[in-house]
């Protein structure tokens, strides 16, 4: 590994790591939190998390967004990050939103009938 | 057009469900017709599939004209193949179930319905089918948002279930998704025999090990497996009956062969799949025993069949986990024995439910009087379940136990054994009670069944587990045999 | 020799974390959408660091707009209540 | 309860960072992922697929299959909402 | 309950925002091949101009997407993406293969085409869905 690799190494393996965190975040507040709609807010942030460990894999040190300038050269295969990831992403970002509207329109029935979205008072309600 | 067979059996559903909502609204039965034409098409087209690859070896179709690893590819094997059959025909069997069930209580949301069911199906479909690890995430939402959809359906609990299978689920797919990202960085594919290829060249390390345990953990929460089981029993016993009966037979179904897949094609021989498989089987001998105990306590039938299923992965697993072709063939015709036993049981408890509002254990008293038939599709298929000969859960359960027995898992003989004891102990309380039990009130009671549309699929499906039994020697040379792995069989 | 990486994105994803924690701390359902609309404005401003502009855009529509309106109307629907 | 339920969550964290230690950094032109499949996309992606945005051309032309995929699962979350909420807002129709 | 933050301020504000945002989501859709964008941003864009409007107006803006008809756009939208698919295997290629069809262009023109129309199949769909789970959302019924 050559000097100018270290500095790279460091900024890169911190990104992994704040990434970690966040998938830890989101999983806490999955688990930990009370209301359901603060529950779906920390699923969301556990899926950004996935984007962004994704997105940190399509990054390439020296290259520039993945939308080809020069015409008609070879183009340079270095100079672009790896746009793979990014179309994945764009799928997982989709499915997301998806996953959030279905749990919105549940949770609406679910105060509607119960009158509560926290989780204690909602498994109080439904032992009766 | 028979070329493109593979893509057509997972887009005519797709093309139906866009059609089937929009033509509901003039004409329920036109929309339901329309599904069960999609859904006959794709069991036809499946089986035609399977008897292709049987014969001809593998298929693959390479989506968009372009090449793997740069495009998606379908690939068809004996073992998809079959799947695919599995699940289309467990499709069409609950679909026609769900026309009576719904045309009674609730005839202005059939086009809804219909559509969702058809894209769970696509969903499940494209699972099975794909060669890609990505593709697979994207079929499992459709097929995961669908399902959220259709259980939630099933009243006001059901929706609390469903909500925490909603957030369980998403958490399980984020894991998958994960874990094919570390493998995704590791190697640069996502294409899975071309990931097989690559990561023989990657040295072991403990991103690869969390990668693949990301995978399993994601997949095995989908699948219910014993620690991950915590939302299937509410969400079973809360469904509206023909979804559970589809849901509860082919879904966890579909991510156990997913595991399959991964674990046994596209990882084979990385030492980071053996431990998982290790692992799988503990949680299966443990599940095998621990869903089968919960079962025995549970005062629901509907509950008591979703512990029983729990305790009947465990089997799957274990299977898997042991590895030698016999233990694996086992594993396998219990994935089809279960699946079948499971939507016959489930339907036939909601029908018994529907039809009589009894879902508790206790009142299945002079049941079998009432509703002798659908009673008689309800033995047949808790028989199987059991693992009495000539059904087909006698020999799934016999392969487990050679390959058990041949891989000196005495631990898993032994779990084996009781579970059956204890599933025999949950079984013959309802027997008793449906058949044997004389109540003086019921005694005059007429015999009452469900319609025929409820009762027919019930009926079928007992009958297969029949013939699953009677047949299960060439079943068992020319599709599951052929349907291992090349490094095990 | 090899540019290293943008240092900013190390800073963007460590106020990415702040957001996120204080979105399950904060004790108002509404405030914490708003932290939430903040926290996906910070992860599309990663994205675009990183290069991926098509997702931060996305992100910036759909996390920022798209599901903030969502969760604020669910809000309106149904309580404010703290945790 | 809670407090327990912490425990596992921070061995796996512990045991992601382990594991993220592994992967080839960010920013890594050599690494795996921007040598093997992807190289194609951006070499010959324009010419290919005729999109000079490298993006739109996997997502709308290489891996077409999943943005219709995609477009299912959006699909489906409409029709599950309507589902769900569906009945009751429907009785009154355009009223109010 | 009404959620309509009607000011005259807002109301002036929306009236003329809404058609540049309109263009600018069309202009995303089709540009998406040159520029960031396409189908699912573009209708994210067009979805979030309808769902401003009935923020501001509700449903007295005319603005609203009727449910029953967002969901024929969402069906429109996904039934596009698997008709274009499908001309594939009808011209001879595989399944979403542009290439295959018959358009007198070069392979490379004969894709950006088919690429536009699942990206416009795309486009429709989000409008469609994100329109109908807004009013889902805010119509459901308080009763029960």
């Amino acid at each position: 590994m050559t000097d100018d690799m270290e500095g790279l190494w460091s900024v890169g393996t911190a990104q992994y790591f704040l990434t970690t965190v966040l998938l830890m975040v989101g999983l806490y507040g999955i688990v930990a939190r009370q209301h359901l709609l603060r529950k779906l807010m920390a699923m969301n942030i556990l899926q950004v998390a996935v984007i962004v460990f994704f997105i940190a894999l399509s990054a390439k040190s020296g290259a520039t967004v993945p939308v080809v300038i020069e015409d008609g050269l070879e183009i340079n295969v270095a100079s672009y990050v790896n746009p793979l990831p990014h179309a994945l992403m764009l799928t997982a970002i989709v499915v997301s939103v998806s996953t959030t509207g279905v749990a919105l329109a549940l949770l609406i029935r679910i105060r509607r009938r119960y009158g509560t979205l926290s989780e204690t008072m909602l498994l109080a309600k439904l032992r009766e | 057009m028979s070329a493109h067979l593979p893509v057509l059996v997972v887009m005519v559903p797709l093309l139906a469900a866009v059609v089937v909502p929009l033509l509901g609204r003039r004409s329920p039965g036109a929309a339901h017709a329309v599904t069960l034409t999609a859904l006959g098409f794709a069991l036809a087209a499946s089986g035609l599939l399977l008897s292709a690859v049987v014969t001809g070896g593998v298929w693959r179709y390479e989506l968009a004209g372009w090449a793997p690893p740069w495009g998606i590819e379908y690939v068809l094997d004996p073992l998809s193949a079959g799947m695919m059959v599995l699940v289309s025909f467990l499709a069409l069997a609950t679909s026609i179930y769900a026309w009576s069930y719904l045309s009674a209580s609730d005839p202005q949301r059939i086009g809804i319905f219909d559509s969702l069911y058809l894209l769970l199906v696509t969903g499940l479909l494209g699972i099975v089918a794909t060669g890609d690890l990505f593709n697979l995430y994207v079929f499992l939402e459709i097929s995961a948002i669908a399902a959220y959809a259709l259980l939630s359906t099933g009243g006001e609990r059901a929706t609390v279930a469903t909500f925490r299978y909603l957030l369980i689920g998403t958490v399980a797919a984020s894991c998958y998704l994960l874990g094919v990202g570390f493998l995704y960085a590791l190697t640069g594919t996502l294409n899975m025999a071309d990931l097989t290829a690559r990561l023989a060249d990657v040295g072991e390390s403990p991103a690869k090990a969390a990668g693949v345990s990301l995978i399993v953990i994601g997949l095995a929460i989908k699948a219910a497996l014993f620690p991950f089981h915590g939302w299937q029993p509410d969400v079973y016993t809360y469904a509206p009956p023909p979804v559970t009966g589809f849901v509860a037979a082919v879904m966890t179904k579909v991510s156990a062969y997913a595991i399959f897949r991964v674990l046994y094609f596209t990882l084979g021989g990385e030492p980071a799949a053996g431990s998982a498989l290790v692992f799988l089987g503990w949680a299966g001998v443990i599940a095998i025993v621990a869903g089968s105990w919960l079962a025995l306590s549970q005062t629901d039938i509907r509950r008591m069949l979703a512990y029983s299923s729990v305790s009947q992965m465990g089997y799957i697993f274990f299977g898997f986990s042991l590895g030698s072709p016999i233990a694996l063939v086992g594993a396998l015709f219990h994935v089809l024995n279960h699946a079948v036993v499971k939507g016959c049981l489930f339907l036939v408890a909601g029908g018994v439910g529907w039809r009589t509002g009894v879902s508790s254990v206790a009142g299945f008293v002079g049941m079998g009087r009432r509703l002798p038939l659908s009673m008689l599709a309800f033995a047949v298929a808790a028989v199987s379940l059991v693992g009495l000969p000539p059904t087909a859960g006698f020999f799934s359960k016999w392969y487990l136990l050679l390959g058990a027995f041949e891989a000196e898992a005495w631990i898993g003989v032994g779990a084996v054994v009781v579970s059956t004891g204890l599933s025999a102990v949950y079984f013959f309380r309802i027997f008793e009670r449906a058949f044997v039990v004389a109540d003086d009130r019921l005694s005059s009671a007429q015999s009452n069944d469900l319609p025929v549309g409820m009762l027919g699929p019930a009926l079928v499906l007992a009958a297969i587990v029949l013939l699953l039994g009677l047949f299960q020697q060439p079943l068992i040379t020319h599709v599951l045999q052929r349907a291992l792995p090349v490094a095990v069989s | 020799m090899i540019p290293t990486l943008d240092p900013l994105a190390v800073v963007f994803l460590t106020l990415m974390i702040i957001c996120a924690i204080s979105v399950l701390a904060v004790r108002d359902l509404l405030t914490s959408v708003t932290i939430f609309g903040t926290f996906s404005f910070f992860s599309a401003t990663y994205f675009a660091i990183l290069g991926a502009v098509d997702v931060a855009f996305t992100e910036a529509a759909v996390g920022a707009a798209i599901t903030a309106v969502f969760f604020v109307t669910a809000i309106f629907r149904t309580d404010r209540g703290a945790d | 309860m809670f407090r327990l339920s912490l425990v596992p969550l921070v061995v796996l964290g512990a045991l992601l960072m382990t594991a993220a230690g592994g992967l080839p950094p960010v920013g890594d032109p050599e690494s795996p992922a921007a040598t093997h499949v992807s190289p194609r996309y951006i070499s010959r992606g324009p010419e290919e697929t005729g999109a000079t945005n490298l993006v739109t051309g996997v997502l709308a032309d290489y891996r077409s299959y999943d943005t219709l995929g995609e477009t299912a699962v959006i699909c489906a979350a409409g029709l599950a909402c309507w589902l769900i909420l569906g009945a009751r807002w429907r009785e009154d129709g355009g009223a109010q | 309950m009404k959620l309509a933050f009607g000011s005259p301020a807002l109301d002036a504000a929306s009236r003329l925002m809404t058609p540049f945002m309109l263009m600018f989501g069309a202009y995303v859709v089709v540009h998406g091949h040159d520029s960031p964008g396409g189908g699912f941003q573009g209708g994210v864009i067009i979805a979030a101009c309808i769902i401003l409007v009935r923020l501001v107006r509700g449903r007295a803006g005319g603005w609203m997407l009727a449910p029953e008809r967002a969901l024929a756009f969402a069906c429109a939208g996904l039934g596009i993406f698997i008709g274009v698919g499908l001309l594939g295997p009808i011209f001879g290629g595989n399944f979403l293969d542009y290439s295959a069809l018959p358009l007198l262009l070069e392979a490379p023109k004969a894709r950006a085409a088919g690429s536009m129309a699942i990206e416009i199949g795309v486009a429709v769909t989000v409008t469609g869905v994100l329109s109908l789970i807004f009013d889902a959302l805010v119509e459901a019924r308080d009763d029960g």
